[in-house]
């Protein structure tokens, strides 16, 4: 019962967060409207790595391998294939890599799985590097077709709001209970019969892919790409520390953090960009230190404080939210 | 005799160069109630390892209804109807109680049509006594509160066979009794074959029907309790005295 | 004195390459990209044998400059070994700290005109007392409050990247993103026929002197003892007497030091600028990982393996494939040989 | 439009220009022209942006204000800049340009630092009808997309590189040895130095890539070095320019004719190597303060306010440049930005690097050079046209 009304109340949510995104190109001005672009893409990018990552405890640091791999997808599909046909060609050839990737590596833990991910991001991006530069004679890539500007906005628009919808729909399923209990306990969940092999390497396939699909949608945006500058881990590092600000076992978290940080980004980053910069780094220190669950572990932690037995429902949220943290 | 549950057959663990189970074949049929003992280091944990998928033995064949299971992963176990519990009491301690439980049933519990105890949720916490527990988070019960939950989350899973880590290690003398009650309902009511390993030899004798002795990674005597307490090579490897006194 | 080497250089040069022509090639085949370029026809002995004398001097000359930056490897893993091999904090700041070091000398040296190498105890010690109070604001109540060491290295992963985007825009802010650099020491100096900066020798030396340091002392001393009992058993160091609350922000402040004397020495052989810390951090995972967390001997070992693996790799392929090949290496032991090549 | 402000005139007007995107429009007597720009100030573009470009934004809306504004047409009106950092990162680089042209609707846009940069920002601003006079991008593909409004300053590889072969052909110089960068600026003058080689009889002795974060090219400048090449190509960065330089003074490995393209043109370079250590060495190079009395006003100017910090002697030129034909524009036709787009692809601009005209997007008229350090000062020694001095045949030992 309680489930089913933080179901709805979720549902509810996304529904709004969707619609007024969706309305924000016909009254936010230009600048509102490619601030927004950005922040969907993190949200994008965050909830989704939230959803493998957050609950397994799975530090992975390869979300820029994945971007960069679909935007390379997209850079050579566009020529022949139509948008949608092109961010799931994307979305899949990353997802590919990550099922490779992650039956190599998904079974070490810890730092070593983080270093290994961000060494492997690195490999493919020397790889894909070589590879241009020995096959097709050059680096990057200029992409001539480019759709316009509210295509790639309801594209990116389309894959946050299905990351939040899939975490929605993930932690009531079986799939979603498989990778709390790997990250609660992996050896555990296995002797309960999880095949957590399987299951690891199907849920770093799914953010693979959602990444993957990002990535497609965003290259569009800058005409030339090369490896620099769509493996840039700083891609990877930037979704990481949004959706563990947010809270990574959060629904709500990386969302938060993701309109947090644009805000934050595009206030400071006009008078004092190393302010900016120092002051992310500050926040992620401070929140790893007191704040170990993340902004949204914040909200109901003051919000259930003010409003203890005073509603039903906002009960119903602690209980989740407990039980997902 | 019908076919063994599950048949050992010279399993051998070695860590680098140090064997901690040399050659250990055993079988367990249905519906028995068997002990291991041995002292520290004698391999009981390993074994109980090896036999539930944990880790991999180094050789030996692992029969289970006659399917050599050896170096699967442990879902295969969990999935072929062997739940495990583990020494110290490895719960979800974020999850509530109730969702402990329903870990087990969603998983390799799934398949099996369980019996009327198993049915759900509610009546395997009945079963182990936890009710009133049910929401609180299981990081928040008492330890021995959580040794009852392990055992609740291996039932949830089903199982044909339950192994049991030392159970009653750190419980009170009352709630060893309620521990033993409850492997003997288990054992009875829901035709379970249970292995239970135990460092505190006097209370393992007391409740088994059969006891395995590991010494040294060996199986040195496998036979009724009254049996292997005059085992001349029992007696030389555990002292003797304590054992004898607990089953006269 | 050097225009009189650099002028002379050029006729022997020119003799030698007559015979020397074929080096690497004729051993290791010629890839068809690489130029016209005869091969030598078929040798008379004299020739040959006069060819295997060049080809053993030519092979010194590489892996000598192979092991020169190796040295230098080594030297940058040296404070992030400490840190992630024996403390479990995986520093990704470790590059930026290297890099502060590497700022303190340029500006030593650029406004005060204060010699570079009297900079390096004082980068030793600046950094080292930031470490101690990092290590006390951050990583204290870290350990205080993480359930376990998975935990624990999972947020010390998070703070410290949470100090790389500090520390890095720190520099950025006080000293502006232009390249920088000086010059010190590079005068070469002669090996036999050898030459060599005098500014990498003498890094190359300071990283053997400073591994053998870290390395007795590690070994010998009761710091070192009680660092490894730590390793093994934080209660048994505590209840045999060592005073931990003491020795790791003691351990951790001395891996900032080192990393800061890096940076010290590099910033004699290379331009800095504020965002150059994210290689050498890699270079040193890359390090440690090949000698075995938290192994001294090995990171030496590692470090010098790499530069030799990587001079002789750039030599006879493509200096391109460098980076394919130390990830390759790096991804392939940490799968392989978690515990490092050295191990047994 | 933007609205006149009715605020009294504050004193310093000037100084608050160039600020940041609030200056306010202290000005009374005319709206101020707003001109926008995204920029490194963080992050590895930084140094590039920092030296080339973002000080000749600011030294020149800092003269104009001086002056009494920039002449619109005739009216005297202030500049206001609107700039931010892109964070060296493209997107958000784009979205700082989607806001200057589409929510600030800033009358003017200045391009940002780099090839990658300019490739994202310039379909952009071609739609929405900015022109841009790019100062530091550098590839024929740019060339190639044919944007009407987007302009390259640069001598495009073909020129550049063509300059150094004539150079080299004409010392007859018989072997040279490459290295070049592997990216998309290494790769373009990589083939387009092979085309020029064609024709001649130079051999290419050694040619080696390398990636861009390289950290020691020693054993490959010393198996170039045993080949004893006449002359050393290095189409590489500043960084490892200045590697290049350093590892070859330490190996004696020192031909008689040794190029680096990007950095040789810094003072960075002369601080590195001491400028008798510099001597000799050769860069990409266009300009310096003796090739026009305009270009040394500059020079002095810009080395007076950034506090003996020199513009560098190739990208920052083009920079200046680019803002004096963008301010000879709207001197003549005002603000509206067709017009131009028009005035600047029609009409053969005089600037302190000598004549531009543009041939689609590409600076047709300024020739391919070659720059070489002398006493401590680029100069330009080919061709010997715009040379501001002679060659020197024979390089010293590094020093």
């Amino acid at each position: 019962m309680n489930d089913r009304q933080v179901l709805i109340r979720d549902l509810l949510l996304l529904l709004a967060f969707a619609g007024w995104a969706l309305a924000l190109p016909h009254y936010g001005s230009e600048f509102v409207v490619s601030m927004a672009l950005t922040c969907l893409m993190y949200v994008a990018l965050s909830s989704s790595w939230g959803l493998f990552c957050g609950s397994t405890r799975y530090l992975s640091l390869a979300t820029s391998a994945f971007f960069g791999i679909g935007a390379y997808t997209s850079a050579i599909a566009l020529e022949k294939m139509a948008w949608l046909e092109s961010i799931a060609l994307g979305a899949g050839i990353a997802a590919v890599v990550a099922v490779v990737m992650g039956a190599a590596v998904l079974h070490l833990r810890g730092t070593y799985f983080a270093v290994l991910t961000f060494g492997m991001t690195e490999l493919i991006r020397h790889a894909v590097t070589y590879f241009e530069k020995k096959v097709t004679g050059t680096v990057g890539r200029v992409l001539t077709v480019v759709p316009d500007r509210d295509t790639i906005y309801l594209t990116v628009l389309g894959l946050a709001v299905l990351a939040v919808f899939v975490s929605i729909v993930l932690r009531r399923s079986r799939f979603g209970l498989a990778l709390m209990g790997i990250g609660a306990d992996e050896q555990r969940a296995q002797t309960l019969g999880v095949n957590t092999r399987l299951i690891k390497v199907a849920g770093f396939a799914m953010t693979a892919a959602f990444a993957g699909a990002v990535g497609a949608a965003m290259a569009v945006r800058w005409t030339y790409i090369d490896p620099h500058t769509v493996f840039n881990p700083f891609i990877g590092f930037q979704t990481v520390l949004i959706a563990l600000i947010g809270g990574a076992m959060t629904l709500w978290g990386p969302l938060i953090a993701a309109i947090v940080f644009s805000v934050l980004a595009e206030t400071l980053r006009l008078q004092a960009p190393q302010v900016y910069m120092m002051s992310l780094g500050l926040l992620l220190i401070l929140s790893v230190l007191y704040l170990p669950g993340g902004l949204a572990s914040l909200r109901w932690a003051t919000f259930s404080g003010w409003w203890q037995g005073s509603r039903g429902w906002l009960r119903s949220l602690g209980s989740e939210e407990r039980k997902n943290g | 005799m019908a076919e063994p549950l599950l048949q050992a057959r010279d399993i051998t663990v070695r860590f680098g160069g140090l064997t901690a189970v040399d050659a250990v074949s055993a079988d367990f049929h249905a519906g028995e109630l068997v002990g291991i003992i041995g002292s520290n280091g004698a391999g009981k944990t390993t074994f109980f390892n090896a036999i539930s998928g944990v880790i991999a033995p180094t050789s030996g064949r692992l029969l289970v209804t006659g399917r050599d299971l050896a170096g699967q992963g442990p879902h295969r176990y969990a999935g072929a109807g062997i739940a495990r519990t583990f020494q110290t009491p490895r719960v979800f301690p974020d999850m509530a109680v109730a969702a402990n439980i329903d870990f087990g049933l969603k998983f390799a519990g799934r398949k099996r049509k369980g019996s009327w105890h198993l049915r759900d949720e509610g009546s395997i916490l009945e079963l182990i006594g936890l009710q009133a527990q049910a929401a609180l988070p299981a990081g928040a019960i008492t330890p021995s509160q959580q040794r009852l939950l392990e055992v609740g989350m291996a039932l949830a899973t089903r199982p044909r066979m339950l192994l049991l880590d030392e159970v009653a290690a750190g419980l009170t003398e009352a709630e060893i009794e309620n521990m033993a009650q409850l492997i003997r309902r288990m054992r009875d009511e829901l035709d379970l074959t249970v292995v239970w390993i135990e460092h505190a030899v006097t209370t393992l004798l007391r409740h088994v029907e059969r006891v395995i002795v590991l010494h040294q990674g060996r199986k040195i005597a496998d036979g009724t309790p009254a049996e292997v307490v005059r085992n001349a090579e029992v007696i030389e490897a555990y002292l003797g005295d304590e054992m004898t006194e607990s089953v006269a | 004195m050097a225009a009189e080497s650099g002028d002379g250089q050029a006729q022997p040069g020119q003799a030698r390459l007559e015979i020397k022509k074929g080096f690497p090639r004729s051993a290791f085949g010629s890839s068809p990209s690489r130029g016209r370029h005869q091969r030598p026809g078929k040798a008379v002995s004299a020739v040959s044998l006069v060819q295997t004398l060049m080809t053993l001097f030519s092979w010194f000359e590489l892996i000598a400059s192979g092991l020169i930056t190796g040295g230098i490897y080594a030297l940058v893993a040296l404070g992030l070994n400490l840190q992630y091999g024996l403390m479990r904090i995986l520093n990704i700041a470790h590059g930026e700290f290297l890099m502060l070091g590497a700022y303190l000398t340029w500006m030593a040296h650029a406004v005060w005109g204060i010699s570079p190498l009297l900079m390096v105890p004082v980068s030793f010690l600046v950094l080292m007392a930031l470490g101690v109070l990092i290590h006390k604001l951050c990583f204290r109540r870290l350990t205080a409050t993480s359930p376990n060491l998975d935990i624990f290295e999972a947020r010390g992963l998070m703070v410290a990247f949470g100090l790389m985007f500090l520390v890095q825009n720190f520099a950025s802010f006080m000293w502006g993103g232009d390249l920088r650099g000086y010059d010190y020491l590079t005068e070469p100096v002669k090996i036999g026929e050898a030459q060599f900066a005098g500014n990498k020798l003498l890094v190359f030396g300071l990283a053997l002197l400073f591994s053998g340091a870290l390395i007795a002392l590690l070994r010998f001393t009761l710091l070192g003892k009680g660092v490894r009992a730590l390793m093994q058993s934080p209660t048994g160091a505590q209840l045999v007497g060592i005073d931990t609350q003491r020795l790791h922000p003691l351990m951790f402040g001395i891996g900032l030091g080192l990393s800061g004397m890096a940076g010290c020495l590099l910033s004699m052989a290379y331009t800095i600028t504020p965002s150059m810390g994210e290689p050498y951090t890699v270079t040193a995972l890359i390090v440690i990982t090949l000698g075995g967390f938290g192994s001294m001997s090995g990171a030496l070992a590692g470090g010098l393996l790499l530069g030799v693996i990587e001079a002789l790799g750039m030599h006879f392929t493509n200096p391109s494939l460098k980076a394919l090949l130390s990830y390759s290496v790096f991804i392939a032991v940490l799968l392989l040989r978690p515990r490092g090549l050295f191990a047994k | 439009m933007v609205q006149p402000s009715k605020r009294q005139l504050l004193k310093g007007a000037a100084a608050a220009v160039g600020a940041a995107a609030f200056a306010p429009s202290l000005f009374a007597q005319a709206s101020p022209v707003r001109i926008g720009y995204a920029i490194a100030r963080t992050g590895p573009w930084t140094g590039g942006a920092q030296v080339s470009q973002e000080p000749n934004y600011l030294l020149w809306a800092e003269q104009q204000n001086a002056a009494g504004g920039l002449d619109v047409k005739g009216n005297r009106r202030p500049i206001e800049l609107i700039s931010s950092d892109d964070r060296s990162d493209i997107e958000t680089c784009v979205r700082s340009y989607e806001k200057l042209m589409g929510s600030d609707k800033v009358d003017l846009i200045l391009p940002p630092w780099g090839s990658n940069a300019n490739f994202a920002v310039a379909p952009l601003a071609n739609r929405m009808g900015y022109p841009v006079l790019a100062p530091t991008a550098l590839s024929r593909k740019l060339v190639e997309l044919k944007l009407p409004n987007f302009f390259l300053l640069l001598q495009q590889p073909d020129r550049m590189v063509g300059a150094l072969v004539d150079m080299l052909v004409a010392n007859g110089v018989k072997t040279v040895a490459v290295i070049y960068v592997d990216d998309l600026f290494g790769l373009e003058n990589f083939s387009a130095l092979k085309v020029a080689l064609r024709s001649t009889g130079i051999q290419v002795v050694e040619e080696k890539s390398y990636p861009g974060d390289i950290k020691d090219l020693s054993p490959v400048l010393r198996s170039i070095k045993d080949k004893n090449p006449e002359a050393f190509i290095g189409l590489s960065y500043p960084p490892d320019t200045i590697l290049a330089s350093k590892q070859s003074k330490e190996i004696g490995f020192n031909p008689r004719f040794y190029y680096a393209s990007v950095g040789t043109a810094f003072q960075l370079y002369r601080n590195v190597m001491t400028p008798a250590g510099a001597e000799g060495v050769l860069g990409m190079g266009s300009w310096n303060s003796k090739t026009s009395p305009a270009a040394k006003a500059y020079f002095d100017a810009h080395t007076k306010k950034f506090g003996g910090k020199e513009p560098d002697r190739w990208a920052s030129g083009h920079c200046w440049a680019g803002l004096e034909i963008l301010q000879a524009a709207v001197a003549k036709v005002g603000l509206e930005r067709k017009a131009i787009r028009d005035y600047i692809a029609g009409n053969t601009h005089r600037t302190i690097i000598g004549d531009i005209k543009f041939t689609g997007s590409e600076n047709t008229a300024t020739p391919g050079t070659v720059g070489q350090w002398q006493n401590g000062e680029f100069e330009v020694v080919w061709p010997q046209k715009v040379a501001t001095a002679k060659l020197s045949l024979v390089k010293p030992a590094w020093k």
